[in-house]
């Protein structure tokens, strides 16, 4: 009843926005989202209550029939991980709905702006809450269909109306393979819903082959890069930046993009079963958390160094359950959540200062213009560069170690994970110091404030929970692990390595980290270097050229084939065609129509001959003799 | 089980229309600001009798025919009105009549000759519902024929410049698979007759029996296919399709979208797959491979037309594509979905054809070039438009994805790697469609044209409304649909299964496995 | 024998009427050629007990139809003899051979070519049952008629109803054009 | 014509539905010739009505000869339809006069290819 009721809210929020919106007005509207969200959160706390003292592993409800013939019905499933989700989404959600009130301020369409937010997460929330495939693919879809609107917010901006149908069309790339996927699964299970199917692979890991799970994965693997935007479906995420910042920090940062991860997690079991697609999962994410990394260090957008930034860091979460280490990789989806959603945040509340000015070449020494924005943003940054005792250090680390755990040909992904760890590090201090310290490279007139309490104050809560949030599960006391135990009973996780090894890879991360940040301090603090130029630079401003690439290499060329089908094929070959036939006909009926003497009587001879031969014919033929 | 009424009402769901055109002829033809009012008023008749129909219609005997009447006219060929209504039609027949007041509400703006319009459309409407509900061929024959001339006239007189082009390629193109049409139901009807103790019939029912060696299964089979393939139409016999979409009028190209074409799926369901289960079997993978290229050919034609109308019209190519695959696919699954995706198609390009309708009637051009910007000064046709493009696009909850997801999962047991080319289908989709919106919707309002467009209005808004709450509600709760066509679609499944040696794919079946795991501990 | 003779005579005259018919320069002596010719078809329908129709015959044809003739002819001017010059190139010999093709044919189906062949001599023409000996059912009676017509012709009956109304509907339509001038006089001037 | 004359030798001549018949032909022939012949639109339309005689004659005969009534029938309706096509046709001819002065059918030759 409660997981239906917060499932509920929202969705009553979205419907009364959508409809009374604009008469609602400001700030009525961002109140009304705001609270309907919160209210979730509300609920989703007091429900998770079940699992901590460990009790059931999850209870469906269902709420109607959807595709009988499918056994496909709208169901819930209420479970530790769907609950982690939930709290996850539902609570920065309200902080972020609540930042939004004063960040979209005087925007004319600002009851517009929270129809979508709340249209998100109730689709979030169908996403996480779904107990089966199919009502997952509806929320997958759903947030799709948010992130569209919400990135192409500012339609009249032509980047931002290109950078929503980029981000849906990506998407789809994705969408395409999830869909294949669910396909395979339907056709070897005869049904879409995670428990049944779990349960059975549970039972009997033979009812599928390698090869079937491995596909399955694959394409799982698929969607799950379109929506997280893991290589080589990255492209949309960045771009996404066109979106407001409340949105960037929401959707591209904290929720929507940690789908993937999600819905890997929830698949588990599919994985464990098929462990070419661990290594291609693990893979891929330390690609592309190391590739994101790289082009992060040459950005000069605030929000598109966080862009990237995610990506990366989504390549770690990537790593984690690729190796099936499920708990690290919620764990580090959930303090990702806290601390990115703080920095774009406070990125946004940057922006805000600067009257809309996103490149940092324009900004430097903000620290004592907007304190409280550096101060939380502080704990943001120590927070992602891996230093102890603040979250990411703790999620961080135990991916990396379980990583480390599986051995053989996963060292090199350690490697790489620890690398990306000190590059991580560099490339956040690069822009903590570009943007705060250093002298004001601000444009003529801009006067830089601080920003109203309705945003400091989701600020200031990301804070603590990014300062303390990697508490929850510490190789000390893992009640994080405890807690999402039901929900990957079928799974057979990795753990970290038992003994002193931990501590000694903690050791390296905590290292690279450090380097990475006293060498940025280096730089850009003593040697005061500023932004730079030319050369390598511009390929990673230009993320190595992956958009040109595709533009070059499937976006033109598929153009071009299109057109040529269109103006071509269609119109003068399947056309052409067919006019042809209709010309030939012309033809031969002009060539014909002189017999047309148009004189009454040559018709008469020809109806006559006819008789006479028709008569002839039936008495030669017809035997009428 | 009998399921009758005691009451011809399918005779008086097809003639009302016919009846409300013999009405209108009367009418004074200097009054035509009457005539819309009256024709959508009679036009709401056959919607209130469909929805009795649906309302009364047995889901659990979805198989058979309801409210059968069978009247001989002449009985030693077995000709007559046979008609009746099984799962398959009655969907098809509801959408029928909710499209045609909602159509002829939406041509407010015909001013030439508003009396020959009215009528010609009324007329379109018993020839649709005819073709839904004939079980005797040669009715059917009539009735297919019958949607064809007012369609000829509707597309060359109120059409738009190339009309008379269009409106001759229309039926030149479909006259020509009528005829191939004519000559198999000929055939079939004298082949009964070649049965010792049987004469030449044309009752459906009498043709059900029949054994046809399968030789002339096959001719026949692609002298029907012929004619339903034109109409669909399938890849490569589509191209008369944009131009007569394109030079329509808006209410012309809803129904050509919304029901005309849907004459050929639903010919190829209650028909061929019947009639003809031997060829069907052999031919299907040919089908569903020209489906496909449809699929794909049609979203790829689509992307860079330069023509909103003719866009979306590519885009029926496309979806059209998808139903005849699921149909071709021989499986519950697949044809469940071909059957919901016709109303769906129906609905969503149906509505996609009005909007372009009323943005061509403020401004009077199709051309995507010349918009721009349209959010800010038209939010709420944005909004829906969008709404629209999104249930095309088949996103979940909304009625495409049903279908779709159905057609895919049904196609994928027989071929799977069809499935997954039918499958890009739907990523094209998103291109062309948000490609569109973007070009025409968002960014500046850079051409003095479109700033001072008024939004929609309130006669607008109302023939939006109905269909996208039916784009909801069937994207949301397709149950109630599903469980009168299921029926139906096992009943086909089952019979091609048992004339023939074909077995239809079968999911696994985790139930069954589940129950032997659960016995072992 | 008397029916030979009178078979005879009424033969010559609707042969004789036939030609003058198509021979004839003036459309009315067309005309009273096509008369003569329908007199004698109806002396042949009573030869074969067909009164009815002979009477129908004489007052339809001859009385009605022929009148209708005469009055256009009048109408149109009886004077105007077409000219007899053929412009269709080849047509006259064309017609000439079908004719002749006609006539052979005549021959061949009216005698049993076959049966010559066979040796057998048969002639088709006189194998049937001798025409007048019809039996009082068959005689072509207004009651024996009428019985049959109202019976079995019912429909087709009616249908000559409306066949009869759609004509005289077209002739009073046609008519009403032809009122209007020949030199494109605005409407409604007579 | 040896054989005919045989057989009245021998069986005495007898007026058979065949006689009939033979002289419906020649008539039917003679009207056929006409049509093809004349350009007066009048006398055209005589000649059809000469052809359809002939072939009433024919089913009057043939009637007789099986000892029906359907070919009479038939005649009945043959001749209604014939005057059915006279009015009309007459009535054609008239309009055509009064727009163009002529019965001569070869002036009218609008539909030619």
């Amino acid at each position: 009843m409660l997981i239906g009721l917060l499932l509920a809210l929202p969705l009553a929020g979205f419907l009364t926005l959508l409809f009374f919106g604009k008469r609602i007005g400001e700030p009525g509207a961002g109140y009304l989202g705001s609270a309907t969200v919160g209210l979730s959160f509300l609920l989703a706390l007091i429900s998770s209550f079940e699992f901590i003292s460990g009790g059931e592993n999850g209870r469906h409800i269902e709420l109607f029939e959807w595709i009988p013939s499918l056994g496909l019905n709208a169901e819930l499933l209420w479970d530790p991980l769907s609950a982690m989700m939930t709290l996850v989404v539902t609570g920065v959600g309200a902080l972020i709905h609540i930042y939004s009130i004063g960040y979209m301020h005087g925007d004319p369409r600002f009851g517009r702006f929270f129809t979508y937010l709340n249209l998100f997460i109730t689709s979030m929330l169908i996403l996480v809450l779904g107990a089966n495939f199919g009502v997952l693919f509806v929320g997958w879809e759903l947030v799709g269909l948010s992130s569209y609107l919400l990135i192409s917010f500012w339609f009249e901006k032509p980047s931002a109306a290109a950078a929503g149908k980029k981000a849906f069309v990506v998407n789809r790339i994705g969408d395409f393979g999830f869909l294949i996927a669910l396909m395979l699964i339907f056709a070897s299970f005869g049904t879409l819903d995670f428990t049944h199917i779990f349960e059975v692979l549970h039972d009997n890991a033979a009812f599928i082959t390698t090869a079937t799970a491995t596909a399955i994965t694959l394409l799982l693997l698929v969607g799950a890069a379109g929506k997280s935007a893991q290589l080589p479906l990255h492209v949309w995420l960045p771009d996404a930046m066109e979106g407001p910042t409340p949105v960037s920090a929401l959707i591209h940062a904290a929720t929507m993009v940690t789908a993937g991860v999600y819905m890997v997690a929830r698949t588990g079991i599919f994985f464990e079963l098929a462990p070419v697609s661990q290594a291609v999962v693990a893979t891929v994410g330390a690609l592309t958390a190391l590739f994101a990394a790289t082009i992060a260090i040459g950005q000069r957008d605030i929000k598109r160094v966080l862009a990237y930034s995610t990506i990366s860091q989504l390549g770690y979460m990537f790593m984690g359950v690729g190796v099936l280490g499920l708990v690290a990789g919620v764990f580090h989806l959930v303090t990702h959540a806290f601390f990115k959603a703080l920095l774009f945040l406070g990125a946004g509340s940057v922006i805000h200062a600067m009257g809309g000015e996103q490149d940092m070449a324009k900004m430097g020494g903000l620290r004592k213009k907007v304190p409280i924005t550096f101060a939380t943003m502080v704990v943001a940054w120590i927070a992602i560069s891996g230093i102890p005792p603040l979250a990411g250090f703790w999620s961080k680390d135990e991916i990396l170690a379980v990583v480390y755990g599986r051995g053989g040909g996963y060292m090199a992904l350690w490697i790489i994970g620890i690398v990306t760890a000190g590059l991580t590090a560099f490339y956040m201090s690069r822009m903590m110091f570009l943007t705060f310290w250093g002298e004001p490279r601000w444009d003529e007139g801009v006067q830089p404030h601080e920003s109203p309490i309705n945003m400091t104050m989701p600020l200031a809560v990301l804070a603590g929970l990014s300062a303390v949030g990697g508490l929850i599960n510490t190789p000390f006391k893992p009640t994080l692990e405890h807690f999402l135990e039901p929900a990957f009973e079928f799974v057979h996780q990795a753990h970290i390595p038992e003994g002193v090894t931990p501590w000694i890879l903690a050791g390296i991360s905590i290292g690279a980290g450090v380097l990475g940040v006293m060498y940025a301090y280096r730089r850009y603090v003593v040697n005061g270097t500023q932004l730079e130029e030319g050369g390598t630079w511009e390929t990673l401003l230009n993320g190595y050229g992956v958009d040109d690439l595709y533009g070059k290499t499937i976006v033109a060329p598929g153009k071009a084939l299109s057109e040529q089908l269109a103006f071509t094929a269609d119109a003068k070959v399947v056309d052409g065609g067919v006019n042809g036939i209709g010309a030939v006909v012309k033809r031969l009926g002009s060539m014909l129509a002189p017999l047309q003497t148009g004189l009454a009587r040559s018709y008469g001879v020809g109806i006559l001959a006819g008789a006479i031969g028709l008569v002839v014919w039936l008495i030669v033929a017809g035997g009428a003799v | 089980m009998e399921h009758s009424i005691g009451f011809p009402v399918i005779a008086l769901l097809v003639l009302l229309p016919a009846a409300g055109a013999l009405v209108i002829a009367m009418l004074p033809k200097n009054r035509s600001e009457l005539m819309m009012p009256i024709t959508a008023a009679i036009s709401v008749l056959p919607l209130a009798v469909s929805l009795f129909i649906l309302w009364e219609f047995s889901a659990a005997d979805g198989a058979e025919f309801q409210f059968a009447e069978s009247v001989n006219w002449y009985e030693p060929w077995g000709i007559g009105w046979n008609v009746g209504i099984d799962g398959i039609s009655l969907l098809l027949v509801v959408l029928t009549a909710f499209l045609f007041p909602i159509s002829i509400i939406a041509s407010a703006s015909i001013t030439k000759d508003v009396k020959l319009y009215m009528v010609s459309m009324l007329l379109l409407e018993t020839g649709l519902l005819g073709v839904f509900v004939s079980l005797d061929l040669l009715l059917f024959f009539v009735f297919f024929e019958m949607t064809l001339i007012p369609m000829y006239f509707l597309i060359g007189i109120w059409g738009s410049e190339n009309r008379v082009y269009a409106a001759v390629k229309f039926f030149l193109y479909t006259a020509f698979g009528s005829a191939l049409l004519l000559t198999a139901i000929i055939a079939l009807a004298i082949l009964h007759s070649n049965v010792p103790g049987q004469s030449i019939s044309f009752n459906y029912a009498d043709l059900n029996e029949l054994a046809l060696s399968s030789n002339a299964q096959m001719w026949l089979f692609l002298g029907f296919g012929a004619a339903f393939a034109i109409k669909v139409p399938l890849f490569p016999f589509h191209t008369w399709l944009p131009d007569a979409h394109t030079e329509a009028p808006t209410a012309g190209s809803v129904i050509l979208a919304g029901v005309l074409l849907k004459l050929g799926t639903y010919g190829f369901v209650r028909f061929n797959l019947t009639l003809f289960p031997e060829a069907t079997v052999t031919l299907a993978p040919w089908l569903g491979a020209l489906a496909v290229v449809g699929i794909i050919y049609g979203a790829a034609v689509a992307i860079v037309q330069p023509d909103v109308k003719r866009l979306v019209a590519y885009s029926s190519v496309s979806h059209l594509g998808f139903i005849v695959l699921g149909t071709f696919a021989l499986t519950s699954q697949g044809l469940q979905g071909g059957i919901i995706q016709m109303v769906n198609h129906g609905l969503t390009t149906g509505a996609l054809f009005l909007l372009i309708g009323m943005i061509y009637e403020r401004r009077h051009t199709r051309q995507i070039s010349e918009y721009g910007g349209l959010s800010s000064v038209m939010p709420l046709f944005a909004g829906i438009f969008l709404f629209m493009a999104f249930a095309s696009i088949g996103l979940p909850g909304l009625n495409g994805f049903i279908g779709e997801f159905k057609i895919l999962l049904g196609s994928w047991l027989a071929w799977p790697v069809l499935a997954i080319l039918a499958a890009s289908g739907v990523v094209l989709a998103a291109i062309y469609l948000l490609w569109a919106y973007e070009r025409m919707f968002t960014g500046p309002v850079d051409n003095e044209a479109n700033k001072g467009l008024q939004d929609l209005n309130g006669r607008e808004i109302a023939i939006l409304v109905p269909i996208a709450a039916m784009i909801l509600f069937l994207g949301l709760y397709p149950k109630p649909a599903l469980d009168r066509i299921e029926p139906a679609v096992e009943s086909i499944i089952d019979r091609i299964e048992r004339v023939t040696d074909y077995e239809a794919p079968e999911f696994g079946r985790i139930a069954d496995v589940a129950e032997v795991a659960g016995e072992a501990p | 024998m008397v029916e030979v003779i009178v078979f005879a005579i009424f033969a010559l005259a609707a042969l004789a009427g036939g030609l003058v018919m198509v021979s004839a320069r003036s459309p009315v002596y067309s005309a009273m050629g096509l008369l003569l010719a329908m007199f004698s078809m109806a002396v042949f329908y009573v030869m074969n007990g067909a009164h009815f129709v002979a009477a129908v015959q004489v007052l339809i044809y001859a009385g009605a139809v022929m009148t209708l003739f005469l009055f256009v002819i009048m109408l149109i001017g009886v004077d105007r003899a077409v000219d007899r010059t053929e412009t269709i190139p080849y047509q006259r010999p064309i017609v000439y051979v079908l004719g002749a093709g006609l006539v052979a044919l005549i021959g061949i189906a009216v005698l049993d070519v076959a049966a010559a062949f066979d040796g057998s001599l048969q002639v088709a023409w006189t194998t049937g049952r001798p025409s007048g000996n019809c039996t009082l059912d068959c005689v072509g009676t207004i009651e024996n008629i009428s019985g049959e017509l109202f019976t079995g012709w019912l429909l087709p009956f009616e249908a000559t109803v409306l066949l009869l109304t759609i004509a005289a509907v077209g002739t009073v339509a046609l008519g009403q054009f032809a009122l209007k001038p020949r030199d494109e006089a605005p409407e409604g001037v007579e | 014509m040896i054989p005919i004359l045989a057989q009245a030798a021998t069986e005495g001549l007898q007026v058979t539905a065949g006689w009939y018949m033979g002289l419906a032909a020649v008539l039917f022939a003679i009207g056929s010739a006409g049509l093809l012949l004349r350009r007066n639109a009048l006398v055209m339309f005589m000649s059809i009505e000469l052809m359809l005689n002939s072939v009433n004659l024919t089913f009057v005969a043939a009637d007789s000869g099986i000892g029906s009534l359907e070919g009479q029938i038939s005649a009945l309706f043959i001749m209604v339809v014939a005057a059915a096509e006279v009015t009309v046709g007459l009535a054609i001819i008239v309009a055509v006069f009064r727009k163009r002065a002529t019965a001569s059918v070869d002036d009218l030759a609008e539909l030619s290819g």
